[in-house]
């Protein structure tokens, strides 16, 4: 077995230096990896580009790296819930590449897969296939994409172990697996850590391979932005 | 002219037996309530959830469970949770069978504009790019007209477009139209009480009536 | 729900024609469609196409298959356990495509998520990169690979339930989950079908979305191949 | 000169602690069994098992439980089971460290040929492509000759080769050696008992011998 547990997220983030490549698990709020962003926004890192599929909300999530100026460039899907996000975008302090979901999930993928570049239809025909190179297969217009990497991956799981096996609950899954896999350094905070043997090996959802550092991370907000709710 | 709600009942009616669906925010998500008891759907939601339930009740509330519009929701029996890349991989290998979402334009020939206004801020494309770029039957549900009046439905879009040649139907607070493979909207049913002269003033893009038009027909 | 039971095998594949292309699930015999390729031998198709990463052995898995002449040509990483299938590679009576094994893999994989080419380096520099577009990525050289689909796709699973929820066991899902998404038509064989509910949705491997086509298996042999042990 | 079971041993002195490791059919497999207790590392099988634990109790076989030779194996405490587009990732991606393997020849750039004879049946390459393509290190386990005493390290493969300019490091029955980034096998240590011009003698590619050659060490 090998051991990757640290004691805490600002341990587990450390190194992270200035103009640092980040991946950051989560969709919406629903399964951020909360005790890295607060040791991020502790640390003061700065100059970072952020792969995310949103930018958080104002005061929540990557919206509190956002506010302390500590972002230089967000990669993502979907910004809209951010006041911080588009003043800075509309004052050029900040970058954004826009990329489609589905796009996005696979670069990622394709980043911890060793595939260097794939075809994908989405976006052809739009301002997102401009610059890219195109080709039909079977009569259908495709894109040439290209893996995502970063150098330190932040996801956030429901359960894992010493040695790095990550398992997710519901919708918090997300884009956690994928960056997982892509990220040269990977730190998993988990609400619940144990032991070695605890998870069925048969359903892990992230294999240890993927993780370098884990830990149980304290005080999970879990925000919710849309709670709707019918009568019994 | 129908509301929001009569857009959803309409389109409800197009929801086969045995299909698994992926419904845009807004009308689309409203669908949903009007689909019959007798036919069975499996809703996709691409964060990661087959088998949409309905909202929870107080004390269910999860926070690691909500849909693409970060509502909270429930499973259901049958449910099952996987990956951003895997939601993707469904819906890009087609194996959604049904899409259903909003627009700001359609053309008539079948390209769709929902993400982008010029000028203003630029929130994301999400995942509607992969779900038009993908999917085999796209239905849009929206208004015919602007609040000022212009027409949605035109020769073809003005804004910066999220898919081309996609869209299979599209259903209006006054008419249901099909995207014809050569181009045009064929006109196949009106609103109650509209008529189809003011479905023809309505429409920007080329408009292609045939013999009588039935008026639909909602419960 | 959307019920996909049938009641057998039989059924299962009655309209799995001549010169069918079809992928199987297995390593080895590890978790193959026993039930379905019995069927299939039954009902005599002739002229197929079999996507497998193995070819079985003279007397069980798709060697059965090979005995009858039912198979016109095998894509698969490697072949080696079957006397009769060398017998008819050297009389010409088969065609054999071999492919890396995660090559096969990925291809698989591309056909159900709809990506119809990628870029891997296995390969390059050998046999297998003849003909093929060569493209560097950060100096490497790389192969563009092309997905795979089929008619039908044949897998076996642990467990099931009504809607085409699969859940495998062990070293056992190999091939089959990549392999239910990229049938037109998938078949899934379980040793144990349960009633829609009793499956964790946390825990599913295969949503049913990819299975047209359930049934609930039967006399599993489950052959081993190198039956290792240890002295207690 | 080594016999296998010495091969494995020296290999095994390689092993770095905390990695991940896939050893090939043969040898390589031998080479767990000599990796120190305080020496942690991680076997993957290709198969779709990461944590391959030693053969099980006669009740123990599972026959949904083997490994890439397809042996009957175990699994241990932090194992994980999963697919083989998922194991491939694994390979691909470069998360696995360090990949043993066997091999018919290599060239001194590097190449290596274990896949195919021509004229005799062909078996098919596995995974074995996808591994010597993606991995960072690889550590190749060989006879240094050929039943009929041609060398097996040479200048540039005869065989169908597997993977281009990928072997970092060879062990033979008489020695260990380095392939150089420029090209050439440069001796590092002998096997017991054998001298350099014996190693000299039996590799046909150019071989860099500098200083003293110091024996291996071997308990």
């Amino acid at each position: 077995m090998i051991n990757k547990e640290v004691s805490n997220a600002d341990e587990a983030i450390h190194d992270i230096a200035d103009n640092s490549t980040l991946m950051l698990g989560g969709f919406g709020l629903c399964g951020i990896p909360e005790n890295c962003i607060a040791a991020l926004v502790r640390k003061g890192t700065t100059g970072l580009t952020c792969i995310s599929n949103n930018a958080g909300v104002d005061d929540f999530g990557i919206g509190l790296m956002l506010k302390t100026r500590q972002v230089k460039k967000m990669i993502s899907s979907y910004v809209g819930e951010n006041a911080e996000f588009e003043r800075q975008l509309l004052t050029g302090e900040l970058e954004v590449d826009l990329i489609p979901q589905g796009t996005l999930a696979e670069r990622v993928r394709a980043g911890g897969a060793g595939i260097p570049a794939f075809f994908t239809p989405a976006g052809y025909g739009t301002e997102v296939a401009e610059g890219k190179e195109v080709r039909a297969f079977d009569g259908k217009m495709h894109l040439l994409e290209s893996w995502l990497r970063a150098d330190f991956a932040l996801v956030k799981a429901w359960k894992g172990d010493k040695s790095g096996n990550l398992v997710f609950k519901g919708t918090a899954r997300n884009f956690n697996p994928m960056m997982a896999m892509a990220g040269k350094i990977t730190i998993a905070e988990v609400e619940e850590l144990v032991e070695v043997g605890e998870l069925d090996p048969n359903q892990v959802h992230t294999p240890g391979i993927y993780v370098q550092r884990i830990f149980q991370g304290e005080g999970y907000e879990k925000r919710i932005e849309q709670r709707t709710t019918r009568i019994k | 002219m129908l509301d929001k709600i009569g857009i959803a009942k309409r389109i409800a009616q197009e929801v086969q037996d045995g299909t698994y669906i992926n419904l845009g925010i807004g009308i689309p998500t409203l669908v949903a309530n009007f689909i019959p008891e007798n036919i069975n759907v499996v809703l996709q939601s691409e964060n990661g959830l087959l088998g949409i339930g309905p909202f929870p009740e107080e004390e269910q509330v999860d926070a690691d469970l909500i849909n693409a519009g970060k509502q909270t929701v429930t499973t259901l029996p049958g449910s099952s949770l996987f990956s951003s890349s895997e939601s993707f991989e469904m819906i890009r290998g087609g194996h959604v069978d049904l899409t259903i979402l909003g627009a700001m334009e359609v053309s008539e020939n079948g390209n769709i504009a929902n993400w982008k206004i010029p000028g203003k801020m630029v929130k994301g494309m999400g995942g509607a790019m992969d779900l038009v770029a993908s999917a085999d039957n796209i239905i849009v549900a929206m208004q015919h007209c602007s609040r000022s009046g212009d027409s949605k439905l035109l020769k073809s879009c003005s804004l910066p477009i999220t898919g081309l040649n996609c869209v299979k139907k599209v259903v209006t607070n006054m008419a249901v139209l099909d995207i014809l493979p050569e181009g045009g909207f064929k006109l196949l049913e009106r609103a109650p009480g509209v008529s189809v002269d003011e479905i023809k003033a309505a429409t920007a893009g080329k408009l292609v009536v045939e013999g009588e038009i039935p008026e639909m027909k909602l419960d």
